[in-house]
């Protein structure tokens, strides 16, 4: 895995290259953590380019949504493909995150 | 080093399974490497889509770092081992570890609304939405795993319930 | 996953062989927990000083990578299978891969004054300086190393020669 | 793996921390790379926290040393172990490396 991070109207949008699983989770997690520590508020992690995500991943996904919520900031998801969606419908998680189709669509509704 | 290079292409597969074997190693590292092999061989033997890139890689992904993790408490010392059987019907995935065992009866689920923001507990739980049978033995370390090839429901990550 | 659990602590390993396997996806990403797993179920049987860390570490890191590059081109279908079997006067290690071979004997000498600069070809050269045995099939795709555990010598580095 | 570089007295210190193996390499070199593009000539290698080194990783300072020489710079190397110096040896790659005993030793000698 990889992932890079953008500004994009002051929202720090997070792209995930590859698989984000046990082996690696601690990366996207730590970069996050140090966006929020230097102030960021807003977040958006785009799915375009992820491969699977299992359930460490979802887990860190869990864990900076209430980190950031606690600061009064927001998380958002976008661009689940079938497959992402229904990791996230079977854990009802899909219940938790705001998800959007696109990530203009996840940009424009902050 | 398997030796059913006599099914290579998808031919063979429909007349008697395929197997192969990892024995890895206890680190989350070779976890990504280790599924990956899984799937490119089940792939040579036309088991393809959403059962293989979602059922299966979930699955067997969240057995091996179980494994790695609670079983083997990522001892250097320890191995996991990895057994695959497939036929044209189904594949069959066994996953051992060398630690204690632990009584799957006892995992809350993690769907259960005061556990819906935890950040863990989604592992076993994926296992059995994912796979199409889930059996541990009695002590604990070991578990297998059926996972039907097609299924008649259209979205196939869906497969069961 | 291994038998040889009878053997924990050293005291065993003294009498008969301790064996133990590895079954591993052509990936160069798991070597380094691939010979962290093999070292340390060494150590575990009072193997250990320069010949563990150096000759061992290295001669076993050298044929994994072979494998894997060479012996099956880093292809995702095929798997690299380690063996080890250790007791007091030495340790063998088999690796075989699912390529189609090489001839040894062709190898040129990476300390020849023309090779000095060159950025490869000093694998297989180590693992002959660092093992005390070392002997391919006659296909050329696996290979059987013999580290002798401790020698007369001060410099185990260099035990021989 | 893991490295990090710093600047000492006009010199481009990498320290190596853990294993320098064919897993990793490529990030060793890249590293240097930049450096090289950058303008940097005079680089130091220093192997006080290097576990082992292995022939992917020797052919990586090889071929290193070799393009910092191409660009008229220099790369030395420090603190190697005695297993370290020993496949230094047996590889007779210690009479094509400048090899100080410390860092200081490396450092005062550019
Ligand atoms: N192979 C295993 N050996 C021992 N304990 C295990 C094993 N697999 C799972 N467990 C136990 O079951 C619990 C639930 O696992 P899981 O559902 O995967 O969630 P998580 O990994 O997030 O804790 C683990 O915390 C662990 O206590
Ligand atoms: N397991 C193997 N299968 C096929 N060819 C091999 C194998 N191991 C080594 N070789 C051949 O021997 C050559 C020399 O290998 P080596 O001494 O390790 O140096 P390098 O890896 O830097 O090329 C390789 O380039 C390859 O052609």
């Amino acid at each position: 895995m990889s992932f890079h991070t953008s500004q994009e109207n002051g929202v720090v949008v997070v792209d995930v290259d590859g698989q984000l699983i046990v082996g690696n989770r601690q990366e996207l997690k730590q970069k996050v953590l140090d966006e929020l520590e230097g102030g960021e508020r807003k977040f958006l992690i785009d799915f375009a380019n992820t491969g699977y995500i299992d359930s460490s991943g979802l887990g860190v996904l869990v864990s900076l949504s209430k980190k950031i919520r606690e600061q009064g900031g927001e998380l958002r998801l976008s661009n689940l493909n079938e497959d992402l969606r229904t990791l996230f419908e079977l854990t009802k998680l899909d219940t938790l995150f705001s998800i959007a189709d696109s990530r203009e669509e996840a940009l424009s509704s902050f | 080093m398997n030796d059913e290079s006599a099914f290579a292409g998808s031919e063979g597969a429909e007349s008697r399974p395929a197997e192969f074997t990892l024995e890895l190693p206890s680190d989350l590292r070779m976890i990504e490497a280790a599924v990956g092999y899984l799937v490119s061989r089940c792939r040579a033997f036309a088991f393809e889509g959403p059962r293989l890139d979602l059922n299966f890689r979930v699955g067997v992904t969240e057995a091996i770092a179980n494994a790695v993790l609670y079983g083997n408490s990522s001892d250097p010392d320890k191995t996991v081992r990895v057994d695959v059987s497939l036929d044209d019907q189904r594949v069959v995935i066994c996953v051992a570890d060398e630690g204690e065992g632990f009584d799957p009866a006892g995992v809350p689920d993690p769907t259960a609304p005061g556990n819906l923001d935890s950040p863990g507990g989604r592992g076993l739980f994926l296992i059995r939405k994912l796979m199409d049978e889930i059996e541990y033995n009695d002590r604990g370390n070991a578990v297998r795993m059926v996972l039907v090839r097609t299924v008649p429901a259209r979205r196939s990550g869906k497969g069961k319930r």
